[in-house]
């Protein structure tokens, strides 16, 4: 037995070298990704990436519920869909909705709607489902019972009594998904109901359930069954970058690295539409010092080349966002002309220095220097995880770095994060605006002094601390109008003071991540027909699956 | 096979035929050094052979070399084991298997490891007959007991595990585990040094009387002479390698022809004699007469330079009274193990008094009492105005200033990493307050009073450097640092080579008459206690049995166990005279 | 008696300090469970006020100050009465772990079993061919193998046998069609899913087994009863086996009790990336979701199992040793 | 008699007796290096681990280009000018790659330092102290053994926030110190009850020189493999934290490659260089630990060194 002889030295170094180098070389090559469709599946079938188990799916139908599986949405319709991309609302289980006064809201119910199980759906069973609402707060997860008083039936209608003017709320009460009174009044405690077996008016019925996946079947007593082509909706657990390009999905919502080269690459009828979601912004902290000061801010937003911001973060696949709130151009009918270039800012580094002037701060030896004589240092605060804000964070810093701006980054875990916003313990804090298709709520939920809390106290909404008389008066005004022509007005007269004040800074749009196949059905939506968003949750999915048509080659 | 062997050739009746062997080791990272060279010599049957040497002397090694045990970095570089006329040298590893069942076994030095700690002792002798087949199925049993039987175990042994037996036990089984192979040639490698003298003695008359009924060839390999004297009919002595003597064990007990063996055999002496003499060391009683210093005596060339006392004052003296230690049971459902039982003696200042008994007789218990390293159970001890049993840990310092210990094994007692200066700076420094090139002065002080000269060379060296001899006194020395009133040597010179004993005996004996110190001699070797110690106390069990002045007491025992450990003292002379 | 009693009574207060590290370390973390909910939530789209407050409601602000929450805690811990998971609402967390304990348990226990047994019986080789091929290859191979990270190894699995070569499933621990049961087509599905997470895992602890047997195979080779057992001209693979090998395992009991105990907290890497629905991956779930209830019962389940394994091996450490018995 | 032949003697000491060659740390140090290096699977270890060193140091000057520098077309594959291609963002893989020496050899330095020198304090105090003081240690060392290890790091990472670097390492030795404590206390228990640590008691020490200079240097072989492996498992950890998202991704770093590679599915889009190379990377720097740890262990057991000649 030779241990260590010359020879057997060779022979190691040779399997090291060896190991190495076919490492090397299997680094070198690239491996095509094709999609390959489950055969099992039939063409009348969509496979659906939407309801992600972790780590399987638990069987939750309560629509009430955080945790309810995607498929809720398929069962339990609003009586309105408020279209968050248009901004418009689609009559739905209620085929009318009236305002007659600030104070009122009127919901005509469908006639000729049925139940799963077969029992019309009646008048009773909206009232009821308030009625639930306000018994369970926990399960009122819009907050309709925050603006109304009270419910009543009357005839076909049902008629909702507010709290006071709000002419706004009318878009979250008609959000309201409504379930079955013959039911749901007989479950002991609705708040940790799971409604394994449930029964809704929607498109379709839960079918097969396993923890890795479920199916829904076509709920053949639909009222608007013509309108549904797809016989089945397949939702399983897994659905990875890779499963969604490799297993032949119909539908997904999910950003994708390189779609182009890897969605699209995959099968020639794949296709893709990243309308934007919402404005992707810095939160300053209002009640901070130097981040009170407007032209501080201004400062900051022309130091900002948008542009690269987004490029950034999407990989070059979302558009940079103006400083009008507003998303567009989804957004374009309700956006206030008189703002110029729709409210996008050019980089300049000059009008900054200029701002930055006004708001004390001069440069020295290349550094942003306050009056004190402390250089500026200022701490972005973002989610950790949230990779898409990293990068564009990483992108501010290089850009606020050329105007002599020192940024630290601090990324709390995400719920870390929620407090840091909750509490304002932020200087600038990355987030989200807008996306919710009802102008009013846009701005109320950022700027309305209703959800301002001094620091320290724990805010649920304004994470900035933004105060304005006149902003406030402005809301109070839209909640007593009817009037659609005063609304738009309103509208225009927010996005002015969101243009001159930056209570936020927009950024770049976040994406609606829709990944849609045309093998088997079209119809989508897209840039050419941008009907609703994307999204595969929330009720804008029942817009979807009633427009979705047999393509050439199923039928 | 070609027998172009060089040298003589072997007698007709050889079982064994050694030419030029030579083992070198190869340590890795290191030069390769012979452990035996060109060693030649033949083993008639049924012959009982001694060898014989200090450690180092390649003895170990040339015995595992006969039975082909060897193991890297040891290698047999050269030379031819002509066994039962076969070169058992060069066969391959499946012959040699073979060749073990009926040819040659070892039984190890430390027997006590030589058993499978999780295998049972039946398990352990049906694995050797199922190796080799020699005991069909159905006599297996039944051999086993016989063979237990033969080393004087009972059969119910077989169903024991080796953890649940004694030392001498488990050396029984080792043995009888070999003769389970039914050999010709058995090599006993130091058979009982791990063990106590008592089951040395017993240990050692099994094996003789084995040889005899059973009529193998036996080699016996030992460090000590008497022993092997004691046991053998032929002795070889080895001594760096090489044989430097062969002859009739009677021939080389009366006219031994190396002056190694002589040197070896001058250190043999009976404790029950009248007067006992080392080389160096006169006895008590002639010294006394004489009025003269035994160091003065014993080298001339070397007498050390006795540093005088920095503190001189009145002396303490150690009492212990009515000491008990009882250690919770080892075990579960055991008794309690009470090691010592009612002890009580005083060691007057400058007194030396000697501690005998076998392992287990609580004499190191007592020790560990006295220097406060436990605590008695019962009794007082105290030094001086110190209640030792009460000391708490700052105050064991204070005891430790006036009372030292020299341990027992020199190469556990000193940190190899440290040099000898380090070792002997530290109790200077914590004890005398000395500081700097001071301390440095009266460590070489120490070396000087230990015999360690040239000071300087010693100071700057690491243990390892040193001879088993030279670490004890550097122990000594250690222990003289804090200008100690008291002694306790623990088995100073069990591990010693025999030849060096004799130097650290003496260096004790003289520290004590130059400086006064108490000394508690701890042994188990009757020979040093009559050499050194004034007064003797004989434990067994944890009680005393005997005790009174040691001359007296060695040669006019009065107990059973006195005379017992008297009896299992290996004395050359006497076995020989007797036959 | 005093002796074990004090044993008993240090056990007992590393369980009670374990436990309570496991109530108060989630605490820490910044941030309530309705924080982490809506962390979730926002990433779906605007989160409103009213959501906000609904949730809030739901998973409830924990009742009382923290002492008091202690002492609920500490009872739910006597009575195995776990509560409601947050992440998982309106799951019972009973529910949870018992859904997921069967896969980690089979999958990771097993696989712990098998890489011990096969790492042991290599190093044993190893160290018995010392200087061939055959110790150079387990070894190097295993150090190697064992240097990979978990989660790497994982990926790669999955990539090429899942994706580009399409031999196993990607995800999951039994086929969509499949019902849970003791019927031949589940166990099949269930087997083969198993396959690349038990790879994974298998590659990457081997290597550890394979040189702790093989060091203390060595080091036992060495020792007198081995030699002496070779003088009585016992066959090799007694020796090595019987007297070298069995005695050489007893130290990497010790390794393999903490590992066993180990098993119960799942493979977090190897589950994540497999999506295998075991403890490990709940755990993951637990822990950045601040499910107060889950995370404190899955901690208390991997700490007395620990605490349990360790007890087991000392058991078997009293029948394989027969030194520590009586 | 008295004088004793001045003959080395042929005894073994069962210590450390690589280390015994001449006083005086460099030659400590010269000597554990030489027995190391006679290991041929250490020596291999060395080789490469020296090759990560000198890559690390000079990261600056090997990188093609600025390793954050996003400047670069996105996805690319491997070309002349992008030996290991782009990664999603636009950087450079090859030169985030050499950059990412840096953090992984310096975490696992610094980690496995501290971890390492926490255990040698706690384990050798825990090994020495007798009564309460060893049951306190005992209790709390047996809880940081049986908290689950990786959710543990998880809480403290997300407690911590801001996953830097210093993160990594103070997670890393918070939830790794332990077991090495414990087997440095077995190893001190038993050293202590050799002769020459009484035998220090006796020459009047106090337990902390007791403890640290005449235990300590005799567990050196024990004390750097501990540190080597204590430096594997804090690479592998920081790889495994930052691809799960606990640490900075804003820093580049092997782990933080890993996490991109998988947040932007670079096996997806081709680019599995940017997977598979960091992997590869941490893969042998751990190996390199572990091979070299082959030498150690024959520091302290003669029997697991590599013999010239084995011949059996």
């Amino acid at each position: 037995m030779h241990t260590n002889t010359p020879k057997r030295r060779r022979r190691l170094t040779a399997v090291i070298a060896a190991l190495a180098t076919s490492a090397l070389v299997l680094t070198g090559c690239s491996i095509d990704i094709k999609s390959a469709p489950d055969p099992s599946l039939g063409a009348d079938t969509l496979l659906i990436a939407a309801d992600t188990g972790s780590p399987s799916m638990q069987r939750v139908f309560n629509p009430y519920l955080p945790n309810t599986r995607i498929g809720s949405w398929n069962m339990f319709e609003p009586l309105a869909i408020l279209n968050d991309l248009t901004g418009e609302d689609v009559p739905w289980l209620a085929s009318k909705t009236t305002i007659p006064d600030p104070q009122t809201v009127v919901f005509t119910i469908r006639q000729g709607v049925k139940w799963s199980d077969g029992q019309a759906f009646t008048p009773a069973d909206v009232a009821f489902t308030f009625d639930l609402l306000k018994k369970n707060p926990s399960l009122d997860l819009k907050g309709a019972w925050q603006y109304m008083k009270s419910v009543e039936v009357k005839g076909d209608d049902v008629v909702v009594h507010l709290n006071g003017d709000d002419v706004p709320a009318a878009q979250v009460i008609e959000q309201t998904q409504i379930v079955p009174e013959h039911i749901w009044s007989k479950v002991k405690d609705p708040t940790t109901f799971t409604n394994p077996d449930p029964v809704g008016t929607g498109p379709y019925t839960l079918g097969n359930f396993t923890p890795q996946e479920y199916a829904m079947d076509k709920n053949k007593l639909y009222w608007q069954a013509d309108k549904v082509e797809a016989e089945h909706l397949v939702y399983p657990a897994s659905n990875t970058q890779l499963d969604v390009v490799t297993k032949g999905y119909d539908w997904g919502f999910s950003f994708i690295t390189d779609v182009k080269g890897t969605w699209e690459k995959a099968n020639p009828s794949n296709t893709y539409w990243f309308p934007p979601g919402g404005t992707i912004s810095l939160f300053p902290n209002l009640t901070e010092k130097p981040f009170d000061d407007v032209n501080f801010r201004k400062g900051l937003s022309y130091a900002l080349d948008r542009k690269a911001v987004g490029d950034a973060a999407a990989e070059g696949y979302m558009e940079q966002a103006g400083q009008t709130g507003m998303l567009l151009p989804n957004q374009d009918a309700l956006l206030n002309p008189a703002i110029p270039d729709k409210g996008l800012i050019t980089q300049n580094d000059k009008t900054a220095a200029s701002y930055f002037a006004k708001a004390g701060y001069t440069t020295k030896n290349g550094k942003l220097v306050g009056s004190d004589g402390k250089p500026l240092t200022i701490t972005i605060t973002t989610a950790n995880g949230y990779t898409d804000w990293l990068r564009a964070v990483q992108s501010i810093t290089k850009q606020w770095a050329a105007v002599g701006i020192t940024v630290k980054v601090a990324q709390p875990q995400p719920a870390a994060y929620q407090l840091a916003l909750r509490n304002g313990d932020f200087q600038l804090a990355m987030g989200s605006v807008g996306g919710t298709g009802s102008v009013y709520q846009d701005f109320a939920n950022n700027l309305s002094s209703e959800f301002y809390a001094p620091i320290g106290k724990q805010a649920s909404g304004n994470f900035g601390r933004y105060k304005s008389s006149e902003v406030d008066a402005l809301l109070t005004r839209f909640k007593s109008t009817t009037d659609e022509q005063e609304q738009k007005q309103l509208g225009y007269q927010l996005q002015q003071i969101y243009y001159d004040e930056l209570p936020s800074i927009g950024l770049y749009y976040g994406g609606s991540w829709g990944l849609f196949s045309t093998q088997k059905f079209t119809g989508w939506p897209s840039a050419k027909d941008p009907y609703t968003s994307p999204k595969t949750y929330v009720s804008t999915a029942l817009l979807i699956l009633t427009h979705l048509k047999k393509s050439e080659a199923t039928k | 096979m070609s027998t172009e062997a060089p040298g003589p050739a072997a007698p007709s009746d050889a079982l064994l035929s050694v030419r030029d062997l030579s083992v070198v080791y190869e340590p890795a990272g290191a030069d390769p050094t012979f452990a035996v060279e060109n060693v030649s010599f033949d083993l008639r049957r049924g012959e009982f052979v001694g060898l014989v040497g200090e450690s180092g002397s390649g003895k170990s090694t040339l015995g595992f070399a006969l039975t082909r045990l060897s193991k890297p970095p040891a290698r047999i570089s050269h030379g031819r084991i002509l066994f039962d006329g076969r070169d058992i040298a060069s066969i391959d590893s499946e012959a040699l298997r073979e060749q073990r069942q009926g040819g040659f076994a070892m039984v190890l030095q430390s027997g006590m490891n030589a058993l499978n700690p999780v295998r049972s002792i039946r398990n352990h002798f049906f694995d050797v007959f199922k190796a080799h087949g020699h005991v069909p199925h159905d006599r297996r049993e039944q051999r086993a007991r016989d063979l237990i039987g033969k080393v004087e175990l009972p059969a119910a042994t077989l169903d024991r595990f080796p953890g649940e037996l004694s030392g001498g036990m488990r050396q029984r089984v080792s043995i009888a585990l070999a003769l389970s192979l039914e050999p010709q040639l058995m090599v006993f490698d130091e058979p009982t040094t791990a063990l106590d003298v008592l089951v040395q003695h017993a240990v050692m008359n099994t094996i003789r009387d084995l040889q005899k009924s059973e009529g193998f060839t036996a080699v016996l390999i030992s460090h000590d002479l008497g022993i092997v004297l004691e046991a053998t009919e032929r002795v070889l002595v080895m001594h760096e390698g090489v044989i430097v003597e062969d002859g009739p064990s009677s021939q080389i007990l009366s006219n031994p022809s190396a002056d190694y063996t002589r040197m070896l055999l001058s250190h043999y002496a009976d404790p029950r004699a009248e007067i006992v003499s080392l080389p160096g060391f006169e006895d008590r009683s002639i010294r006394r007469d004489q009025g003269v210093s035994r160091s003065a005596l014993a080298s001339p060339e070397h007498a050390p330079t006795v540093v005088t006392r920095s503190i001189s004052t009145a002396q303490e003296s150690i009492v212990v009274k009515g000491v008990s230690k009882t250690y919770p049971p080892p075990r579960r459902g055991e008794q309690p193990v009470r090691a010592v039982r009612d002890v009580s003696f005083t060691l007057e200042p400058g007194q030396s008094l000697a501690l005998v008994g076998q392992s287990g007789s609580g004499k190191s218990t007592i020790a560990k009492m006295i220097t406060g390293v436990e605590k008695p159970s019962e009794g007082s001890i105290s030094f001086g105005g110190l209640d030792v049993a009460k000391l708490r840990r700052g105050q064991l310092r204070d005891l430790h200033s006036n009372v030292q210990m020299v341990f027992q094994d020199p190469y556990a007692a000193l940190n190899p990493l440290h040099t000898i200066e380090y070792t002997l700076m530290r109790p200077v420094v914590n004890f005398t307050g000395l500081k700097g090139d001071d301390a440095r002065h009266r460590v070489r002080e120490l070396l000087d009073t230990v015999g360690l000269t040239p000071v300087e060379q010693f100071a700057a060296k690491l243990p390892h450097e040193l001879s088993g001899g030279q670490r004890q006194r550097v122990v000594i020395a250690r222990a003289l640092a804090s200008d100690p009133q008291v002694i306790i040597a623990d088995e100073p010179v069990s591990m010693l080579d025999v030849s060096l004993r004799a130097g650290v005996l003496a260096l004790l004996e003289d520290l004590r008459e130059k400086w006064g110190v108490s000394l508690l001699y701890i042994t188990h070797d009757l020979l040093s206690a009559r050499l050194i110690t004034d007064n003797i106390m004989v434990l067994h069990d944890g009680a005393v049995v005997e005790r009174g002045e040691t001359a007296e007491v060695l040669q006019r025992p009065t107990d059973a166990y006195t005379v017992a450990l008297l009896d299992a003292v290996p004395n050359p002379a006497r076995a020989h005279g007797a036959t | 008696m005093k002796y074990a009693l004090r044993k008993v009574g240090l056990l007992i207060l590393t369980l009670w300090a374990a436990i309570t590290l496991n109530f108060f370390l989630p605490r820490l973390m910044p941030g309530s469970p309705t924080d982490a909910a809506i962390a979730k939530l926002s990433q779906n789209g605007p989160v409103t006020a009213a959501t906000r407050k609904a949730i809030e409601i739901q998973l409830g602000v924990p009742d009382g100050n923290v002492l008091e929450q202690y002492l609920q805690y500490l009872k739910q811990v006597v009575t195995l009465q776990f509560g409601i998971s947050y992440t998982f609402y309106p799951q019972p967390v009973a529910e949870l772990v018992s859904q997921a304990l069967p896969y980690t348990l089979i999958l990771v226990g097993l696989v712990t079993i098998v890489a011990f047994v096969c790492g042991t019986l290599l190093g044993v080789l190893a160290a018995w061919k010392r200087g061939t091929w055959l110790d150079a290859l387990p070894t190097l191979g295993g150090s190697f193998a064992s240097a990979f990270p978990y989660f790497w190894t994982a990926l790669l699995l999955l990539f090429f046998l899942g994706y580009v070569f399409k031999i196993f499933p990607t995800s999951g621990a039994y086929g969509v069609t499949n019902t849970p049961g003791l019927n031949a087509a589940f166990l099949g599905s269930a087997a083969v899913h198993a396959v690349l997470p038990a790879v994974t895992i298998l590659i990457t602890s081997l290597g550890g087994w394979i040189l702790g047997m093989r060091n203390t195979m060595i080091s036992t080779l060495g020792d007198d009863y081995v030699t002496f057992a070779e003088a009585n001209g016992l066959k090799p693979r007694t020796v090595a086996l019987r007297y070298a090998a069995r005695n050489a395992i007893l130290p990497n009991l010790t390794s393999f009790g903490l590992a066993l105990g180990g098993v119960v907290g799942g493979s977090v890497l190897v589950e994540t990336v497999f999506g295998y629905p075991g403890i490990g991956y709940l755990l993951l779930k637990a822990v950045t979701n601040q499910d107060y209830p889950l995370m404190q019962a899955l901690f208390l389940m991997i700490t007395v199992s620990v605490l349990l394994a360790n007890f087991l091996v000392d058991i078997l450490y009293g029948v394989l040793d027969p030194r520590t018995r009586k | 008699m008295t004088t004793t032949p001045l003959n080395p003697s042929a005894e073994t000491v069962p210590v450390d007796d690589t280390l015994l060659a001449a006083p005086g740390p460099w030659q400590v140090i010269t000597r554990v290096a030489s027995t190391i290096w006679s290991n041929t699977k250490a020596r291999i270890g060395v080789i490469i681990l020296l090759l990560f060193v000198v890559v690390a140091i000079f990261a600056p000057l090997l990188a093609p280009y600025d390793p954050s520098a996003t400047t670069f077309a996105r996805s690319q594959d491997a070309s002349a000018a992008h030996w290991l291609g782009t990664t999603a963002a636009g950087e450079d893989v090859l030169s985030q790659l050499i950059q990412g020496a840096r953090i992984s050899v310096f975490v696992g330095f610094v980690a496995g330092l501290l971890s390492t020198a926490i255990a040698v304090l706690i384990g050798l105090s825990w090994g020495y102290v007798k009564g309460w003081g060893a049951d306190v240690i005992n209790f709390v060392v047996n809880l940081f053994l049986v908290v689950p290890g990786l959710p543990l790091m998880i809480v403290i990472a997300a407690y911590l926030q801001n996953g830097g670097i210093g993160m990594i390492i103070l997670v890393v030795v918070i939830t790794g110190w332990a077991w090495g404590a414990r087997v440095l206390r077995s190893q001190t228990q038993s050293l202590r009850g050799r002769d020459f640590v009484t035998a220090a008691v006796f020459s009047g020490e106090r337990p902390a020189r007791i403890v640290f200079r005449e235990i300590l240097p005799n567990m050196t072989s024990l004390i750097v493999g501990n540190f080597f492996g204590a430096a594997t498992s804090a690479i592998l950890a920081e790889a495994g934290l930052e691809f799960l998202g606990l640490g900075d991704p804003s820093t580049v770093s092997w782990g933080t490659m890993l996490f991109w590679a998988q947040n932007s599915n670079a096996l997806l889009t081709g680019q599995w260089a940017l997977l598979f190379a960091p992997g590869l990377c941490i893969a042998l720097l751990a190996t390199s630990l572990t091979l070299i740890n082959f030498g150690v262990d024959g520091l302290s057991n003669p029997r697991l060194r590599e013999s010239r000649k084995a011949a059996k």
